[in-house]
Formats: structure tokens, C-alpha cells, sequence
């Protein structure tokens, strides 16, 4: 079933301690190709009916993202859509 | 089994006389099961997969209807079921036949594996948890006690207190943050139960070595678990351990303990008295957490079958946890409740079975109007789910829409999900036997139990038990024969590698990710060596609380040991100002099938026992927690104890450390005991 | 004529018996709110208290912004109501936008409880006036995403106009930018405040008595004001 | 510049308390006409050079995701790619 997808990031200049950590502990790992890691969030919406991107924008501006210090983007997908999925 | 008659003996006789239309002894349920329709040609295996459409209408696992009902069973007394997977042994598979007269379906398989596992029915335990009843000094404080969700102990006239600890361990070796959360949800959950408000917890935790990689991914896991699910339920974290030993790298323990505090009418029982009665399910929508154990019995739920994961991990909502407690409570105060029990390990099975068995009544109940996350469930998987977060009330049914009501208002789902049936009237006429718990799912019946066969009829083991043969050995090895720093230069990094060690270094990292101050009633916390708790603003009256536990030196001798852990909270509480009142235990063991294991559990039973006997306070409830081990090698036996005390006025508490002084006198300082 | 004081409870609120307790101890009547009700039956000031409202997914305040009582305390605010903010309290006014920049995550990532050294900034709000400029206090801090955030400019105009009305001392226990514990609007009417002065009203319960000193504020600027 | 996306996401099965409560939260906004919320995260992982899946799904396995509870998917982005993107 299509759905939703809102995106939400931290703006560029908000400091993601989260994103940090998970790139500080990175070359613990043997990774040291990795310039920068940054953690945000994705939500998942489902209509009763038709996806209403609309209606989607609209809670991600009002409840979703916090517009002080989050960008957000939308879109539909379909399940099992072009994204490379893990087996 | 003892108990079991003395639940017996209250029939509901007044409701017996008049059997509803749900009795199923007078009427085996509406409709029942497609009738005529032939067994299947080939008994099902499960964990073989059956490719399958919907669920409801074609043949699921080869059953009829979807679901294997009573009347197939009965139809169908060769099919093969795998209890052996479900953990049971012949003889006890043996035994459930007996008891139906038939081969279990589907559906009561599950249930019976679940009540009769070691967790739910304390098989191997019982024999030796009853020195803790019959040992104990008689207290008329106790308004509640082993047996019960929690023990009850009052305090004063008007207020008692309900504490319990218990053990977590295995979902947190699993999945640390959620497992150790659950953990203190499931405290939280039996504490509410009594009808008390839980106001604060406690966590004795034992990790493996400090500087393991595992203990990396563990420790901080369940602390913020721990952290996170008592801070969102607003409970005050007023003490625990941290103890590392590696003897717990497979397997930490994750213990909690919840403190709730009730007026002394307030007192809840779980008997689910009064035939007609509503059986009201309350809280979260039922998924398919923690059902790893009976997914054998389900290969044919998922469309794509076979290899769909099944999680044995519970996520905890301790929003919604929060929203139970405080309905719970509402409905309480307004006398809405006639019987309440919590949702723990054992889901659905435990608390329709523990409520009915309890009352000696039956219950009928609609499987279908259990709320589920997940449409595709299957009966049995609804009544193993561990899902979190939930209560099972009984209310009459006068009062079943003020309880809506309440739900409603705190955002609680609530559904009547079944009835209390009346206990059986005898061939005879005059004594009553206890009812049967039906349970149907989309019409057809998939259980038909008394309920008293699996709460209080479960197999009881007295399991060889053999001292460790290496005991000897450890005991011989003395600490009076190490070396001992001579030199001032030698005591001092003697010292210095004691401070340093984990087990003795500062735990702030640990207890400053745990709110200690809401509520406002923490009269001391961490790093104190007791907890205190204020329960009246006006009188000043409290409690103090410390659990404690030594696991090398209970290795090196169980039964002192024991005593020992005992002792030691018991000094903590009274050295704050306290009296000592009552005690609560879990103990964690390696395997009861181990000679040597069960060996040094009977010990240290004893040794509470013994030393509960001595000081004069009874053990009012607790856990066991067996099978900690990893491969042979079982952890070291870590019975832990907390010991509750009693303060008058808690501004007279003693608090630990030296008080700064404001006059020019000096404080003299005593040491006393030997 | 006794003040009235009321403390919201939403699903999910923790600190609102502790709340009450502080206003009840400083001398207030408690009046307790509801988040589903608008209604605030004539109260003089509002706290928002600490806690998880309706869990703190998302973001933490994000939802309680909505509830109902929310409208008509965020009108109130605009007219001079006052109301305290503490934690989540704080974090709602913000997600409310009656309080400029947002709570995030701590920098640590833990969430965090200890005894906190506070400098008080500013004593000219309807919530710190029983305070000395500049006056040091103890009192407790426990918080998952307190770590206070603000683009240059705001920070730079809250500075400017005596809007930062508390300071952490001794050690930032979140990260927050320029040690921000507490700020308040334009008017003072509205502060909203990481630390938990509510824990530290009774000497047998918290580090000091400090907490305090923000209800008594609130009775004197009441008393103070026309009626 | 390119970058690599990771998408967690709660398996289906286990219960998203975030989603649940944002999905309760929306009739206070009017809107009525969602059957499902479900909250994960989005990590964006910038690399020195040339981004590497394989090094990406490596990372994803062992730090970013919790099998336990936990499904991911991964792809490579470019900034401002197809994705509709807030004003
Ligand atoms: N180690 C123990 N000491 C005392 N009582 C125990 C112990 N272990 C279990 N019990 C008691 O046995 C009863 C059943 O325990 P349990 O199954 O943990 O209860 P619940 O049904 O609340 O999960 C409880 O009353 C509990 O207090």
C-alpha cells in the first residue's frame, strides 16, 4: 500500500550528538572513510484512503517537525519501492 | 496441592443455583465447531510450514476453521504435538491428557507449557519456598503474603505498604534496554495489582567483567532501560547494586523492585468472584511480544511461512503504563474492582487461569474481542502474547460502563472480553466443584480447562540435589592465606586498587541517569545504604528499604550466605532509624537440574529461612529465578534480599556519613559488634 | 485574597503533586488544570510541570502543545498570565513557540539527574523577583533533552534584554548554549526553567530550599499587581 | 554530494509506542483519516570519497540497527535528489 514519508533532519547548524557519537565510534570499527554521520527521524504514514501529501505537509509542519530546529521532506512510496532493501 | 483446597472451598453458591446460559456445563458455547467436518487426512507437524490464504476461512496448520478446537481434538486423539519443543516432559504431557480426557488442543498446549514451566510454576522451588511460610514468625502486619501479586504489610492504622522484588534476566541479556524496562514494568505492574500507588523502585544488577566488550553493550543498555522506563512512570529510584563478577558475562541479572503504597481498605485481590461478573482486559493491544516460546505450535501464520522472525523481545509503553497506573488507581477509589490481576510473563493464560482458580469460579471468554495490534493472531498466540502494559479486572456487570467510563478518560483501551461462570454444581447436588475456563475464538471452543489445573496442579519436583564437588577445595583456599601488604608503600596501592576497583568505585554514572527526587517524598537515596521513602506528609511516617546480595561469598557457602544478604539489608534499614518489618528475595540460580545448583538453592532457602526465623520478620513474597548459566557453567547463587523497615517520623532518620557539626563539640565515634 | 495557583496535569505528567506542593508550601490555593479541559477556573498564575506528557514521543512537549488547556493558557500568556515552565514544562512552552529555541537532546546523551548551582540572571520576571540579581542556588536537575538551542540571534537578543533568567554553574549538565537554564518572553510573565525548583522546598526532601524562592516570587507579584 | 541513507525501522511485529502516540495526537489537528504511524530513523552518512554501500550496510548491521528489533534499508542519495523537499 502507498504511503507517506516525511523525513525529518536536523537543520545543518544544530549540533546532532547522536550523529557524533555514532561517527566517533566509528573508527573503532575500522571505518575512517566517513566525513560525517547525522540521525534523524522517518515516520511513516498511512491513509485510510488515498496518501494526502497535502494533509501529510500540513502534520509535518504542525506536529512532525519542529521548524526552531528541524528541516523536513515528503513523499509517497510504495512498500517495497526502489530503495535497496536489506534480506 | 494444599492451596488449592483452601480455594476450593469458596463456591459461589448463591450464583450456582442459577447458571447462566454461558455455563458450559449446561451450555457448551454458541455454535461451537464446524461439526461433521473431517478430521484432516494427515495430523499437522507443526514447525513444518503450511502454505495458507486467510487465515479464518481455509484450513490453517490442516485444522478446520483455522484453529484446533475442542471437538477435534477430541476427534483426533493420535495427532502428534510437539510438547517436547514446548519445554514439557512425557509424563507431564501424560498428566494434561489425563486431566482433559483428551489430547490438548493447540490452544491449551501452549497454555499448559506456559503455567507449568519452571517461571509460572515454581516446580522445582516449591518444596523448599515453604520453610519461608512455615518458619516464619507469626506477623499481624501481614495483610498479604506469599502467594499473593506482592505482600502487603501494614504500617499504621489507615496506610500499608506492598514491596516485591524480581528478576529480568534472560530478555535483558537478549535486548538490555528493553529487557531490563519490562523488568520494571512487570514490578510496577504486580505492586498496582494490590491496589497500591507505586512510588518507588529499586535495582540490584550484576554484570560481567567491567572491561568486557559485552558488558559494553549490556550495561549501559539496561541502565538507560531501567532509567527510562521508571523516569516516564514517575518513580523515584531510591537504591540498587552494580556488582561486577564475570561469572555473569552470559548472564546478567537484572533485578527490580517496586515499593506502592495503599490504604489499608484499598486492598485488591485477584479472585475473579461472582459468576456474571465482566471480564474487563485493560491497557495495550495485545501483539505478538515475547511469544518465542509457542511459535512452534504457528508455522502457518505468516503467508510467507517459515522464516519470519518471531521476537521474543517485549517493547515497554511506559506511557501507557502510566495511564494504567493512574486509571487503575480512579477505578480503585470509586469500588469499581472486584478482582484485578496484572499481565506478566505468562500474558492472558496467567491471568484468566490465576483469577478463575483463585475464586474456584469458571469464565467464558470471547478470544475475538481481545483487542489485537496484529489481525492475523492466532488463539494461542493471543493467550501466550507477553505484550506489555496490561490488566485483567473484574467488575460486576452494573459497573461495567463507570469502568469504560474511567478508562476512557485516561486514554486506556478497555474491553469485555469475557464472563465469570459459576462454579460446578456437584452430581450430588451439594458441594460444588470449581468451574471451567471456555475460551472460544470466532465460535469455536479452542479451550475447555479447569483452571485450577494449571495454576495450582502443575508438577512439583524434589530434584537430586548434590554439594558442588569442588566446594571443598574453594572453601580450603582461605583468605587468611594471602599475602598481606607489609609495607606502608604496599597498603597503599593495596588501597588504591580496591578504590579503583568497579565493584567499589563510585556508581554515579550509573545512578544519576535515574530520577531520584519526583514525588517529592525521597527522604534519602543513593548513595545511601538504605532508601527512605516518606508516606505521610502530616504524621511523617516511612519506610526504608535495602536489597542486598553476595554472590561469591553465597558460592563459597550458600546457606550463610544467604543469611548474610539478609542480614546486611537488615542492618542498612535499621541503622537508618528503622524497624525491620518484612523481607522479600529473589533468588537466581543456575540450573535446577544441576545436582550441585539445586543443591545450593535448598541451601540458601534454608539459610533465609533460618535467618528470617532468627530475627523475627517473615519473607512476605519474592521470585526464582533458575536456568543462569551459560553452556554447564551456572553464575555464582545470588539470592538478594530486600529487607522494608518502619519509621515513625522519617525527619529522625539517621543518614549515613558524618554530619557536619555547627557547635564546637566533636562528635565521638564508636564502633560496635565484635 | 490568597493567590491562585494552577497546575496542569497532562497524561503523562510527573512533577504536578510536587508542583502543587511547592505553591501550597510558598502559601498559594492550588487549583489542579486538566489537559483536556480549557478551562482554567480563574486562576492568577499556571505551572506547567515536569514529567513525559502523552509520553514525550517525537519530541518532548510537541503533543501537549495541543491540548486543549494549552489554548487558552497560551491566549492567557499573551495577556499577561503568569506561568512557569519547568522541564517539560519548558519544553512545551517552546514547542508553543510562548518561549523562543527548543530542548533538545543532551549533549551526553543520558539523561541526567543531579544537584545543580544555578545563577539567578535575571530577577525582574513574575517567577524570580524574590531573588537577589545574581544569586546563586541549589537546587536539582533531571532531564533528557534539556540542552537549551537558539540561533546566534536570539541568543544574542535574550542576552541583550535580560531574558535569561537562569544560569548553570559549576558544570553544564546538557549542553545547553551559553549554560541557559531558564529564560522568560519579553514581559516576564512567561519563564520556562530546566532545573526542578520544586524539589528543593523542604529540607528533608531536597539539597536546599532554594526551589522556593520562584513560588514566593509569584505570590509577591500578584500581591504587587493591580487587581 | 553524494550520501548514504539508512532508513530503521521497528519490524512490523514489535510495538512503536512513538507512532502510536502521535497517531492518537493527530484528531487534535483535525485530521482523521490515518491508519498508521509509525516513527524510525533516518541516518545520513557522508563519506571522504566515493560513497560505499557495502561499508555502509556494515555499519548499519553493527551499530545503526538493533536486529533484534530493528529492520533497515539503504541507498545512495544525492542531495536534492527526487525526494520532495520543504520550501
Ligand atoms: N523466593 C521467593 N520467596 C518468597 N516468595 C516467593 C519466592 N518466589 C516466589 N514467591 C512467591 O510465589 C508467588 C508466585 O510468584 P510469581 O509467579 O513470581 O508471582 P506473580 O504471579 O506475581 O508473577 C508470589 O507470591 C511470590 O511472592
Amino acid at each position: 500500500m502507498p504511503r507517506v514519508v516525511v523525513d525529518v533532519m536536523l537543520k545543518p547548524e544544530i549540533l546532532d550528538p547522536q550523529g557524533q557519537a555514532v561517527a566517533n565510534a566509528l573508527p573503532r570499527l575500522g571505518v575512517t572513510d566517513v566525513s560525517s554521520v547525522r540521525i534523524g527521524r522517518r515516520i511513516e504514514i498511512e491513509f485510510t484512503g488515498q496518501p494526502d501529501l497535502d494533509r501529510a505537509r500540513e502534520i509535518a509542519d504542525k506536529l512532525l517537525a519542529n521548524p526552531v530546529i528541524e528541516d523536513f521532506s515528503i513523499r509517497v512510496t510504495e512498500a517495497g519501492d526502489a530503495e535497496e532493501s536489506h534480506p | 496441592m494444599i492451596e488449592r483446597s483452601e480455594v476450593m472451598g469458596q463456591p459461589e453458591p448463591a450464583l450456582a443455583d442459577h447458571p447462566s446460559a454461558s455455563d458450559p456445563t449446561t451450555a457448551p458455547g454458541p455454535t461451537v465447531d464446524p461439526v461433521g467436518q473431517p478430521a484432516p487426512a494427515e495430523s499437522p507437524v507443526p514447525g513444518q510450514a503450511v502454505p495458507v490464504g486467510v487465515a479464518d476461512e481455509l484450513p490453517v496448520n490442516g485444522y478446520p476453521g483455522g484453529v484446533d478446537t475442542v471437538s477435534n481434538a477430541g476427534a483426533t486423539p493420535g495427532d502428534l504435538q510437539p510438547y517436547a519443543e514446548l519445554g514439557l516432559r512425557d509424563d507431564e504431557y501424560d498428566r494434561i491428557r489425563q486431566i482433559l480426557g483428551r489430547r490438548p488442543t493447540q490452544s491449551e498446549l501452549a497454555m499448559y507449557s506456559i503455567m507449568w514451566s519452571e517461571h509460572c510454576s515454581y516446580k522445582s522451588s516449591k518444596v523448599h519456598l515453604r520453610q519461608f511460610s512455615e518458619k516464619a514468625p507469626p506477623s499481624d502486619r501481614m495483610l498479604a503474603g506469599i502467594g499473593e501479586n506482592a505482600g502487603v504489610i501494614q504500617i499504621s492504622e489507615q496506610l500499608a505498604v506492598t514491596f516485591k522484588v524480581e528478576s529480568h534476566n534472560h530478555p535483558s541479556f537478549v535486548e538490555p534496554h528493553q529487557g531490563a524496562a519490562t523488568g520494571v514494568g512487570g514490578i510496577v505492574r504486580d505492586i498496582l495489582a494490590m491496589g497500591a500507588r507505586p512510588v518507588a523502585v529499586m535495582d540490584p544488577l550484576r554484570f560481567g567483567a567491567a572491561d568486557h566488550p559485552d558488558t559494553a553493550r549490556v550495561l549501559p543498555g539496561v541502565v538507560a532501560g531501567i532509567g527510562t522506563y521508571g523516569n516516564s512512570l514517575g518513580l523515584p529510584n531510591i537504591g540498587g547494586e552494580v556488582v561486577f563478577d564475570s561469572c555473569y558475562q552470559g548472564n546478567p541479572l537484572v533485578n527490580a523492585l517496586c515499593l506502592g503504597v495503599l490504604p489499608v481498605q484499598r486492598l485488591q485481590n485477584k479472585a475473579a468472584a461472582g459468576a456474571g461478573n465482566v471480564v474487563v482486559l485493560l491497557g495495550a493491544k495485545t501483539g505478538r511480544d515475547g511469544i518465542g516460546g509457542v511459535s512452534v505450535l504457528a508455522s502457518a501464520t505468516f503467508d510467507d511461512g517459515s522464516e519470519q522472525r518471531r521476537p521474543s523481545v517485549q517493547v515497554g509503553d511506559p506511557f501507557m503504563e502510566k495511564l494504567l497506573i493512574e486509571a487503575c488507581l480512579e477505578l480503585y477509589d470509586a469500588g469499581l474492582v472486584v478482582g484485578i490481576q496484572d499481565l506478566g510473563g505468562a500474558g492472558l493464560t496467567c491471568a484468566l487461569t490465576e483469577t478463575a482458580a483463585a475464586a474456584g469460579t469458571g469464565m467464558r471468554v470471547w478470544l475475538e474481542r481481545v483487542p489485537l495490534r496484529e489481525a492475523s493472531m492466532q488463539p494461542h498466540e493471543i493467550l501466550a502474547s507477553e505484550s506489555q502494559e496490561r490488566m485483567l479486572l473484574i467488575v460486576s456487570p452494573e459497573k461495567l460502563d463507570a469502568v469504560l467510563r474511567i478508562a476512557e478518560k485516561w486514554g486506556v483501551p478497555a474491553s469485555a472480553i469475557g464472563e465469570v461462570t459459576p462454579a460446578t454444581p456437584a452430581a450430588d447436588g451439594t458441594t460444588a466443584e470449581p468451574g471451567r475456563l471456555l475460551v472460544t475464538w470466532q465460535g469455536h471452543t479452542v479451550v475447555d480447562v479447569p483452571p485450577g489445573s494449571l495454576v495450582d496442579d502443575g508438577p512439583v519436583y524434589a530434584r537430586p540435589m548434590r554439594e558442588p564437588a569442588d566446594l571443598i577445595l574453594l572453601q580450603a583456599d582461605r583468605a587468611e592465606t594471602l599475602p598481606r601488604p607489609a609495607t606502608a608503600e604496599a597498603l597503599r596501592e593495596t588501597l588504591l586498587r580496591m578504590i579503583a576497583s568497579p565493584n567499589l568505585c563510585d556508581k554515579t554514572w550509573v545512578t544519576e541517569q535515574y530520577d531520584r527526587y519526583v514525588l517529592g517524598n525521597t527522604v534519602l537515596a543513593q548513595p545511601e545504604d538504605a532508601g527512605i521513602i516518606r508516606i505521610d506528609e502530616q504524621s511523617g511516617l516511612g519506610v526504608a528499604i535495602s536489597v542486598d546480595g553476595n554472590g561469591r561469598y553465597t558460592r563459597l557457602d550458600p546457606y550463610n550466605g544467604a543469611k548474610l544478604a539478609l542480614a546486611e539489608a537488615y542492618r542498612n534499614v535499621a541503622v537508618t532509624g528503622a524497624k525491620p518489618v518484612a523481607v522479600t528475595d529473589c533468588l537466581n540460580f543456575g540450573s535446577p537440574e544441576d545436582p550441585g545448583v539445586m543443591w545450593q538453592f535448598a541451601e540458601a532457602v534454608r539459610g533465609l529461612a533460618d535467618g528470617c526465623a532468627e530475627l523475627g520478620i517473615p519473607v512476605t513474597g519474592g521470585n526464582v529465578s533458575f536456568y543462569n548459566q551459560t553452556g554447564a557453567a551456572a553464575i555464582h547463587p545470588t539470592p538478594v534480599v530486600g529487607v522494608l523497615g518502619v519509621l515513625d517520623d522519617v525527619a529522625q532518620r539517621v543518614p549515613m556519613g558524618f554530619a557536619r557539626t555547627t557547635g564546637n563539640d566533636h562528635d565521638l565515634i564508636f564502633l560496635l559488634g565484635e | 485574597m490568597t493567590a491562585r495557583i494552577g497546575v496542569v496535569t497532562f497524561p503523562g505528567s510527573l512533577d504536578d503533586r510536587d508542583a502543587a506542593r511547592a505553591a501550597r508550601i510558598a502559601g498559594a490555593e492550588v487549583v489542579p488544570l486538566w489537559h483536556d479541559d480549557p478551562d482554567l477556573h480563574g486562576v492568577d498564575g499556571v505551572v506547567l510541570p515536569g514529567g513525559f506528557s502523552y509520553g514525550d514521543y517525537l519530541r518532548c512537549g510537541a503533543i501537549a502543545r495541543f491540548a486543549p488547556v494549552m489554548e487558552t493558557i497560551a491566549a492567557g500568556a499573551r495577556d499577561g498570565l503568569p506561568v512557569l515552565g519547568i522541564c517539560n514544562g519548558f519544553q512545551i512552552l517552546c514547542e508553543a513557540h510562548l518561549l523562543p529555541g527548543a530542548l533538545t537532546r543532551n549533549q551526553h546523551l543520558h539523561f541526567r539527574n543531579r544537584d545543580q548551582v544555578l545563577r539567578i540572571e535575571s530577577a525582574g520576571t513574575a517567577w524570580t523577583n524574590a531573588f537577589q540579581p545574581g544569586q546563586e542556588i541549589l537546587i536539582p536537575v533531571k532531564n533528557g533533552e534539556g540542552c537549551y538551542v537558539a540561533d546566534g540571534r536570539t541568543l544574542d537578543e535574550l542576552e541583550a534584554t535580560g531574558r535569561v533568567v537562569a544560569r548553570y554553574l559549576g558544570g553544564n549538565p546538557n549542553g545547553s548554549l551559553r549554560d541557559i537554564a531558564g529564560i522568560s518572553n519579553e514581559a516576564g510573565n512567561v519563564v520556562g526553567l530546566m532545573p526542578h525548583p520544586e524539589h528543593a522546598v523542604e529540607a528533608l526532601t531536597g539539597p536546599s530550599l532554594d526551589g522556593l524562592g520562584f513560588f514566593t516570587s509569584i505570590l509577591k507579584h500578584l500581591a504587587g499587581a493591580p487587581a
